[in-house]
């Protein structure tokens, strides 16, 4: 196993870790941080596996492609970070309100 | 040449596992300002990992946004989140109701766990080796305008991604904004170290700014990397306490959020009429009109960047008026 | 490996040395206060060493100075920012620590 | 003139038109509604220049930055996508001329450059042909449809928006790994070429399963729908007219042509095919029965949207047989709902306005205040259930045919019953609606405006009922369902 492959399949336990801490927290920080270190796992599969060019240089695209998801991960990190204060300071608790409740 | 691998192979084990430990220490660590810490630094060993796998590019984007400037972020949504909840989010007891759910959730666990395994075995069947699209970039760079590969595709290739990117940018301040104002005027002293510190940086982080963007044409660099020291230097500012002046929030900071992508629709619809096709950059000019849609969008960025961390649109306080 | 490749593996080391002391003490001191003396130590020293010992292998003046660069931008950074820790600390009314 | 309707380029005018006018907007506020109201209608315009164009050309196609795929990002779009944009044009006119109403200016000035946005994001979203440009557009849509949400304000918004976006990025990290995965394995993000390289290879399956899972919650489909009614049911009345009618409507259409596209001609395995049918049975039950227990208009029209999507997801296993025109009931349902959904939630916002809540049981007498509105409600119900002569009833009965005809009884059997539970989600409303309530409340005037953009989609989605042959053949431009080689 080479390189690439290496950082890729750590990029799938970044993934997975991520997907299992959005699944359990109910703390709506820590769903935030879960979400990004999914994203930080995709990131570099994307990346790792663009090495697999031998001796030329790495394939742009997908770092192109990675830059582009940074980018839109802090849009969305920034705003779901204010729509958890907002929903805290009505409900005093930074988790999703329970269903069913009128 | 058998100890260099050895070397390298010593060093990739140690950053694959730091990473690891780091996620699943910032997820499970019961104490929240600990576990954010913990992702900044999991988000400078990213940065690492993207010099090691030879991109340079998203090591800087990493670096400046995604440990940097959401790490403010995170810990600016901390503060305020134990100001709204009264201490309460600092020390949350890892009660008996925590464990009992990790008991409860064996069942995710374990699908994940098969999931993850999937994916292994599908990476590895992946070939070992692919060019990608590096062969169509490298054939079709001396036409784009610019000679680094990564802002190549990023302006000019598939630069309509980037189009909507700088409006999800813009659209995620929109979305801000509208769940709120924040009153602007300017509080106490913040102490003299950091006035001194902003007074020192925000020019040398502007000069820095302006490198990045200039050296993104042919080095790593770029409008993203440049716009978001930019946006460093906006946080830093107002950590100072600085505010800008009641006259410049209402539509000159707009002006400046929408200019950024603004200038790209305008460039993409004059180009349109001039080449027939959307953000057709003519390879004559490339490398200017790539250089000044880039330097409009490092300001917008760095601005929009500067305004998330402040948080709701900004309005005049009442004693300002 | 020449004179030079000597001199800047020696002062890479030194500056490892520096950084490693550095880190035991962050995780092995007792307050807050400490740690940071201990963190301030390896950033500054620590990375002076490693920034000469890379400017020995620099290719030109431009590749050092920029490295200077750094070590003082890190420098300045630090310097404030422990003092901003400090300060920090003090005013949450955490003691100093004393035997 | 002519040449200049021939040779513009429609496509990228939805997508840039939008764009401005929403940064308009927000630059000069205190004019937002006309400039929202008028950029709404020149994308309408457009919408029907590109129509023109197609009709006469066929395909329309356009490489972003003149390089075309794979290195460029191409835009594409054949008779589905037109379907769609022609809808998101109508629904999207509807509502904004019901907005212009509905928000006061505060709230307008937030309301109008978001809205914009997304109009701008579904169009790209219809437009796009490649699979990384995808995510992007989901992006743009997500945070938009988010922030729309939480304009309400309160504890019910502000919880559902939040949900909402969690399961929105969750839905896209999942895509993007998806692309991922396709990308390096065969080399392309374009869908084109992809349908070309594609070869069945454990990528392709892990791709599927995860743009498959991804693109099955952002369409909240059972069980996966557990977001969809807090956020559309407290969304301000508009905005939950365009999450139900448009926004779930585009991942679906993404899910569908990546599976046309990509994915279908590989799956030998009858396993697939079963499940998005059984998921989608279950969806059709789960969500008429939630519906019918609901004690809260938008909650319920919330849960009649789950069970919508349901039938969607029903023609995936009688597809199966070559030549079958469930893709074609698909798209006739996809587009009739997306006109009667989007009717009753502005019929339930007139209510809202009207008597200050939308419990049920207290609805009190609006056939004879609100004639308008009770009446675009009853015409929009005719088309949920499938009832002549509506654009649900054909497409429900194009299905029906195809279930019939290959005897698949247990699909006849759960259509029959989600439309008799259609029935009674429906009647259940308009039989309050008759009755005078005992609560007093005072009324408040609904302006002329809302309930006419409510009546005239009502109108729209039975006039679909008329309509299915032109319909039908101009969502046969460039044969987005692969039945060309079966026809003669």
């Amino acid at each position: 196993m080479s390189a690439p492959f290496f950082y890729a399949l750590v990029g799938i336990g970044l993934f997975s870790l991520g997907l299992y801490g959005l699944i359990v927290h109910a703390h709506l920080l820590r769903k935030i941080l879960a979400l990004n270190i999914m994203g930080s796992g995709i990131f570099l599969v994307l990346v790792a596996l663009a090495k697999r060019t031998g001796e030329a240089p790495p394939d742009a695209v997908p770092h192109a492609m990675v830059i582009t998801g940074v980018v839109v991960a802090v849009s969305a990190t920034a705003l779901a970070l204010t729509l958890m204060l907002k929903l805290t300071a009505e409900t005093g608790r930074a988790e999703l309100p329970e269903k069913g409740r009128e | 040449m058998e100890a260099l691998t050895l070397l390298e192979w010593g060093f990739d084990g140690l950053l694959g596992l730091g990473l690891l430990w780091l996620a699943w220490r910032a997820l499970t660590c019961p104490e929240l300002f600990k576990a954010i810490v913990l992702f900044i630094a999991f988000g400078l060993l990213m940065a690492l990992a993207w010099v090691r796998l030879d991109a340079p590019d998203v090591a800087l984007a990493e670096a400046a946004i995604g440990a940097g400037l959401t790490g403010a972020l995170l810990l600016a949504a901390f503060a305020k989140l134990s100001l709204v909840t009264g201490h309460e989010e600092l020390k949350p007891a890892r009660s008996e109701k925590n464990r009992i759910r990790f008991q409860h959730y064996w069942m995710p666990a374990t699908t994940l766990l098969l999931v993850t395994a999937g994916l292994f075995y599908v990476i590895l069947s992946l070939p070992p080796y692919a060019a990608g699209l590096s062969v169509e970039v490298a054939s079709n760079l001396d036409t784009s305008g610019v000679s680094n590969p990564v802002t190549a595709v990023l302006l000019n290739f598939r630069g309509y991604d980037t189009l909507l990117e700088m409006v999800v940018l813009l659209l995620a301040l929109l979305g801000v904004w509208s769940l709120g104002d924040t009153t602007i005027h300017r509080e106490a002293a913040p102490g003299l170290v950091l006035d001194t510190l902003a007074r020192v940086l925000v020019p040398l982080l502007i000069l820095v700014a302006a490198y990045l963007l200039w050296v993104g044409a042919h080095a790593p660099g770029g409008a993203f990397q440049a716009g978001a020291v930019l946006g460093a230097a906006g946080v830093l500012l107002l950590l100072s306490s600085w505010r800008p002046h009641a006259d410049l929030i209402a539509w000159p900071l707009r002006l400046m959020l929408v200019l950024g992508p603004a200038i790209f629709v305008i460039m993409a619809v004059l180009l349109y009429l001039t080449k027939g096709q959307l953000l057709e950059f003519p390879p004559a000019q490339a490398g200017i009109l790539i250089l000044i849609l880039e330097a409009v969008a490092t300001v917008s960025i760095g601005i929009t960047l500067a305004a998330l961390f402040l948080g709701g649109r900004p309005r005049r306080g009442k004693g300002q008026a | 490996m020449t004179l030079i490749d000597y001199l800047s593996a020696a002062l890479l080391i030194a500056g490892a040395i520096f950084f490693l002391a550095g880190t035991l003490g962050l995780l092995r001191f007792p307050d807050v206060y400490t740690r940071l003396h201990a963190l301030t130590k390896a950033d500054n020293v620590g990375l002076g060493l490693i920034m000469a010992g890379l400017s020995f292998q620099a290719e030109s003046w431009a590749v050092a100075g920029k490295l200077l660069l750094i070590w003082l931008l890190v420098l300045l950074a630090g310097a404030s920012v422990a003092h901003l820790v400090a300060r920090g600390a003090l005013k949450r009314g955490i003691r100093i620590w004393k035997r | 003139m002519e040449t200049v309707v021939t040779e513009f380029s429609w496509g990228i005018a939805l997508i840039l038109l939008p764009l401005a006018g929403g940064m308009i907007c927000f630059l000069w506020p205190r004019r937002t509604q006309i400039l929202g109201l008028v950029t709404v209608f020149a994308v309408a315009l457009s919408v029907g220049g590109l129509a023109w164009q197609m009709l006469d050309k066929g395909v329309y196609r356009h490489a972003v930055g003149g390089w075309g795929a794979p290195l460029g990002i191409d835009l594409y779009a054949d008779g589905l996508s037109l379907l769609m944009l022609a809808t998101t044009a109508l629904v999207g006119f509807a509502i904004s001329v019901y907005s212009a109403a509905y928000f006061k200016q505060e709230d307008a000035i937030r309301f109008w450059p978001l809205w914009l946005f997304l109009l701008a994001a579904l169009n790209a979203l219809f437009l796009s042909g490649d699979i990384f440009n995808v995510y992007v557009t989901f992006e743009l849509m997500g945070l938009a449809a988010v922030s729309l949400v939480a304009l309400a304000g309160g504890r019910d918004a502000l919880g559902g928006a939040m949900r909402y976006l969690l399961a929105a990025l969750l839905g896209s990290l999942a895509y993007l790994l998806g692309v991922a995965l396709l990308y390096h394995g065969f080399g392309t993000v374009d869908i084109a070429l992809l349908s070309e390289r594609v070869e069945p290879s454990p990528v392709v399956w892990a791709a599927l399963g995860l743009m498959g899972a991804g693109l099955l919650l952002k369409t909240a489909v059972f069980p996966l729908h557990f977001w969809l009614p807090p956020a559309h049911a407290s969304a301000p009345a508009p905005v939950s007219a365009l999450l139900s009618a448009l926004v779930v409507k585009a991942s679906f259409y993404i899910l569908l042509r990546l599976w046309l596209e990509v994915f279908e001609p590989l799956i030998s395995s009858e396993g697939v095919y079963t499940l998005l049918g059984l998921i989608g049975a279950m969806a059709v039950l789960w969500g008429s029965i939630q519906a019918l227990r609901q004690t809260r208009l938008k909650l319920l029209i919330a849960y009649s949207t789950v069970a919508q999507i349901g039938y969607l997801f029903l023609a995936f296993p009688l597809a199966v047989a070559v030549g079958s025109t469930a893709w074609s009931a698909v798209a006739y349902l996809a587009i009739s709902h997306a006109l009667a959904k989007a009717a009753m939630f502005l019929a339930a916002g007139n209510l809202v306005r009207f008597g200050g809540h939308d419990r049920i049981a207290d609805l009190d007498r609006v056939v004879q205040r609100l004639p308008l509105t009770a009446a675009a409600f009853a015409l929009a119900g005719v088309s949920i259930m499938g009832l002549p002569p509506s654009g649900g009833f054909i497409g429900k009965w194009l299905m029906l045919e195809v279930a019939l005809t290959q005897g698949r009884w247990d699909l006849v059997v759960v259509m029959l019953l989600g439309g008799l539970l259609a029935a009674a989600y429906v009647f259940k409303v308009l039989g309050y609606a008759f009755t005078q309530a005992e609560v007093a409340h005072e009324p408040k005037t609904v302006p002329a405006s809302m309930e006419w953009a409510a009546l005239l989609l009502a109108l729209a989605a039975v006039l679909m009922g008329f309509l299915a042959v032109p319909v039908l053949s101009l969502v046969d431009i460039g044969d987005p369902f692969g039945l060309s080689e079966v026809r003669p």
